[in-house]
């Protein structure tokens, strides 16, 4: 299929990847150098499910994030440094540096957070759909979560109430085959995660999660259907993390040959490859737009390691609203 | 003044905010046709509409976390839960998402949402709906936990929590919706973390809230042709606590008693024992006393559910054994 | 389809349906009599879908029961007199009391209990499964819930654990049409819930749950393929509660011919007439059952009026086991 | 005396006692392959077999729910939820199920279950990953609640946990399992209910547990320079407490400080605090002082989370106010 967008939207799309990905190889950097403390779940590998399904919403629709959600804070316009910022608790973070990886959220642009209790955000973007309805907008909003969140009760309940109520929210499930060292066909009975909303009359769709485009499309469609009243949607995009679930995994519960066969799908490089192909742009017009990656990436990085720690004293700020 | 009973005034207090404020609503099981198991919501879905009176599937904690994503997203939902034991179900939603989201995400995004619930002894229906759970909420940083005893107090009350922009857990008394009181026709709020001295004594200060209040005070009679004169304390909200007034009356009386129908270990008389000795060790004549809930789940068998909670005897024993 | 049963085995099941409309009618007398104090939900109506299921497993196997309990209790061996004593709160109910209506249980006689809590005995039945796995028994689980608790987190997390893992767990929802006054239509986003075993590969089934032949017929098949490692089935019993949800219900949210529509589907009644149609028995034989069951009723309530309520020093015994 | 770690401690436990006891089982999250989050079944399903080291889906509630099934029938059930955090999406089941079943019962049954999590903070994963939530178990009548400081203490605590027959809530703290002390080849237990004191003083009586005892031992270390004594008192399990041995030093110092890494309102130091002014009032030459986590949810940033607990310099302020 050729495609419809401008030049500009498809080196956007681009340009949105190689900022996760030159993101996370500095953050696996950083925990190596223990300069970023505490836990951080990369989404290496992933990069065209946030990118392709935020660039098909709009600035004023929402998103939910999860435990693996600096690609879906940055499709959604957070800005490399204060992510980095975040990640290294630093007070110039998008929170403050309370949050740090698991915490991620800008809700003044939409993204209602991550979370790093898996499946807790579904309810949550499940009432932002509701507020929507209550409100009576067209926006929508898109849950991320993985294949793990889909066995959790909260699935299930938030997925009942989204289809009785018609609600205008589009979850999508990460599927990078594993939560943790559990196998989808260890942790699921039914292993086309798509499939799950049956239970719900929920129209569900197996979408390649490697091909940036795909994603887009499938969204841009159940996003249209949202807007128009018709209810959510269940999309399962196929996908794989190419590190372990966090940096302590050995990752014993797979082969190299599965993670050979994934890496040679990276939707970085197929996008690339088929943007020179279809004469969008030119390898070097592509490596202009890598380099400038990696400078805003050095940018933020030297951003985050200036910036100063929150101050003691502010420590129990902001726990409550007070007038 | 007018006499009305703590149910109606609970729901004048809902009618007249959602007249008031748009982004008001109500979701919980049997809220809409039925009113509510306790009748609080009665009529309400023929006045505001079946969408701002929700009625919603046996899903807990998708209640509670739908009240959280609709209320980071601009609304103002009163979420009720039908028995505060039931809310075991929706803990992860309520005080991993709602109440620390603001802290985490750096201060920048409120959760106005209330958690109408309640709880409490006395009609013999056992364990799995008698409970006072209120110190697992006072426990949880980002909530507050409003607890009234009165009519007045339960109008007054409702109406700043809907007003407030913190997550509040609401928690009504099942013993009390019968119970009638004056309540003036015009508007009045009253805020949060505001006691009130509901009997002045001199002798002994007496802290008691939601049904104990009326224990305390039935005891505080009694001991008064003993010629014992007590100080009855509401602190009305466990959280955020008048210590001020509490602390105040202890000084005078030096000797304290505080009555909770909550469960003994951890619970909110041993929070406020403690607060006093804090705060007024040097003005005590005699230790701090706290009847409450024993470890016991609580009976069926309405002689074992007697002897479980609180007792105006046990209140005035207390009293004798430190005057 | 003629009987297979013997007529012993029929006239039974018959005076364990007789049984329970006695029992419930009776209940609902104490309760008008203030007799029984708290909660009693009734399951007049419902008779052929526990006794048809519970006919179909043996002395060892185990059931979980739910708030609407009494029915399983019942056709699980329960005597009428220590069901009765325990609904009035007395020392020599099976609970000792302490549990009343919600609570029932005899997990000596394989009912692992009624819960008051909706759906809460799902993952219970369910780690029950588990444990006759490791043991290597062919034992079963019966798992009764109703059409309100398939919408709880539970239900999913649970049946998804028992298809992975196989579990000889029998999932049987009493689908009344309602969950207190929210109707399946507006509770569920799918109508016919056996259809949610779709969502796990569990194999569903709807039964007449008015016909106590059918009901058996259903349960003995899959507790068939259960015993020989064949996994979980769940069957939706459709059926009808004769009472509102509990004795305060006006039951607005349903209309008087969808009530008598029921009515006239009497499970006893119809399989009264069906018994005498096919020459199994004489109306005077079925007229004797049914006068000792009202003879048993009777004795049972006298038996448990005149039963001593728990000494109050017993209050907490039992709450731990002490060595 | 050999030394081995914290996590080898309790991994030595865990073997011992399936050896022991066939109806011993694990069931959680990455415990098999993955060998656990923090790696205490490292091995196990490989000696047991993968029915006995169950790795299971992403659901909390019903790990939590097929335990006390399982236990309810007989077996011994040992589920691992990853981090206290996540137990939120689990008390149903255990404060609700587990923990009052044989009281409601009547005393007939039992709920022999372990359900092992771990808490606390230090690794600067925020708010969803570092809660010590104590409180909320020992608030509940039904669980016990053990949470051991040292190798030695893990171990036998393990051990006696899972022969226990109450359902039993053993917290182990994330920052120690790599802590190393002396624990014998031959076997041991140690009974529910004993403290211990760590270090023997005069002046001031310090309880701490989990890894506040360290902290607490530090503080007792530079007291001692100042010519302060400390006498240190680890009470190892909450529920039951013992009181005797807490009691009995605070008659001998007349002075106490309590320190909990829970947080502050209605947590384990309020209890202790109380219970010494129940027991020993008269016998207080200074207000009991506690040190705890402040109403904060736990920030990621390091500099944050070290201000947010309980520290050697703040206990050293403690006692020396009270001297
Ligand atoms: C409720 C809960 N249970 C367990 C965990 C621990 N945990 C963190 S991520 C994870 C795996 C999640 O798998 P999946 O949903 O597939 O997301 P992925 O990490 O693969 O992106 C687990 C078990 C958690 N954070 N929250
Ligand atoms: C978790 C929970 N939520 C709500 C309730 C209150 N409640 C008791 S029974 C009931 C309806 C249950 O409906 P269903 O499962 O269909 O069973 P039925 O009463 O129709 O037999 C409700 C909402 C409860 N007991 N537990
Ligand atoms: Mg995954
Ligand atoms: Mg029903």
């Amino acid at each position: 299929m050729p495609f419809k967008e401008t030049k500009e939207e498809l080196l956007s799309l681009l340009k949105q990847m190689l900022e996760i990905r030159y993101f996370e190889e500095k953050v696996w950097e950083l925990l190596a150098r223990n300069i970023i403390k505490g836990a951080s779940h990369v989404y290496m590998g992933e990069e065209a499910v946030a990118v392709g399904a935020i660039s098909a919403i709009r600035d004023d629709d929402y998103i939910t994030s999860t435990h693996r959600g600096h690609g879906h804070c940055l499709a959604k316009g957070g800005k490399l440094k204060y992510m980095l910022a975040e990640l290294c608790g630093k007070a110039t973070g998008y929170c403050k540096g309370r949050g740090g990886s698991m915490h991620i959220a800008d809700v003044t642009k939409g993204n209602l957070g991550a979370t790093g209790i898996v499946a807790s955000n579904i309810p949550v973007a499940t009432g932002a759909g509701y507020a929507i309805k209550l409100r009576g907008t067209d926006q929508v909003c898109l849950c991320f979560f993985g294949d793990g969140a889909t066995n959790n009760g909260v699935f299930h309940e938030s997925l009942n109430m989204a289809a009785l109520w018609k609600l205008p929210v589009i979850y999508i499930i990460e599927n990078n085959l594993y939560g943790m060292s559990v196998s989808v066909e260890r942790a699921s009975a039914v292993q086309e995660l798509y499939k799950k909303g049956c239970a719900y009359n929920i129209p569900g769709e197996a979408v390649d999660g490697m091909d940036v485009m795909a994603v887009r499309e499938a969204t841009r469609k159940a996003v249209e259907k949202a807007r128009k009243g018709g209810g959510p949607t269940l999309l399962e995009c196929r996908t794989y993390r190419y590190q372990g679930h966090s940096r302590s995994d050995p990752r014993v519960y797979r082969t190299k040959e599965e993670e050979s066969y994934w890496r040679k799908r990276d939707p970085i490089q197929s996008f690339w490859k088929r943007l020179i192909e279809e004469g969008v742009a030119t390898e070097e017009e592509l490596q202009g737009i890598e380099k400038e990656v990696e400078e805003e990436t050095n940018e933020a990085e030297k951003f985050a390691l200036e910036s100063p720690y929150p101050p003691v004293e502010e420590l129990a700020k902001d726990v409550y609203v007070v007038k | 003044m007018r006499e009305i009973t703590y149910r109606e005034a609970l729901r004048e207090a809902l009618i007249e905010e959602m007249k008031r404020d748009e982004s008001v609503f109500i979701l919980g099981e049997d809220v809409a046709i039925y009113g509510g198991a306790y009748k609080v919501t009665d009529g309400l879905y023929k006045m505001f509409g079946e969408d701002r009176v929700k009625d919603t599937p046996i899903s807990e904690a998708a209640i509670a976390g739908v009240a959280t994503g609709a209320a980071l997203t601009g609304m103002r939902p009163i979420a009720e839960i039908m028995y505060i034991d039931f809310s075991t179900q929706a803990t992860d939603q309520m005080v991993n998402q709602a109440a620390k989201m603001r802290y985490m995400f750096g201060g920048k995004s409120k959760v106005p949402m209330v958690l109408r619930t309640q709880g409490g002894a006395g009609r013999g229906i056992a364990a799995h709906h008698s409970q006072s759970l209120e110190a697992w909420y006072v426990h949880m940083p980002g909530l507050y936990v409003v607890m009234p005893a009165t009519p007045y107090d339960a109008k007054g009350l409702l109406k700043t929590s809907i007003r407030d922009d913190n997550p509040i857990v609401f928690i009504e008394h099942k013993m009390l919706y019968g119970m009638k009181g004056e309540v003036p026709e015009e508007e009045y709020l009253i805020p949060l973390g505001k006691g009130v001295i509901k009997r002045e004594g001199e002798d002994v200060t007496i802290v008691a809230y939601s049904r104990m209040l009326h224990v305390a005070l039935e005891a505080a009679e009694a001991l008064e042709k003993e010629g014992v004169s007590c100080e009855v304390i509401d602190p009305r909200t466990l959280k955020p606590l008048d210590m001020d007034l509490i602390a105040g009356s202890v000084r005078k009386t030096n000797k304290a008693v505080v009555v909770s129908e909550g469960y003994r270990h951890c619970g909110m008389a041993a929070e406020i024992v403690t607060r006093i000795i804090e705060e007024c060790f040097d003005d005590l004549d005699a230790p701090v006393k706290r009847i409450t809930t024993p470890d016991v789940p609580i009976p069926m068998s309405p002689v074992l559910e007697e002897e479980a909670i609180p007792s105006a005897k046990k209140v005035i024993q207390a009293v004798q054994e430190i005057l």
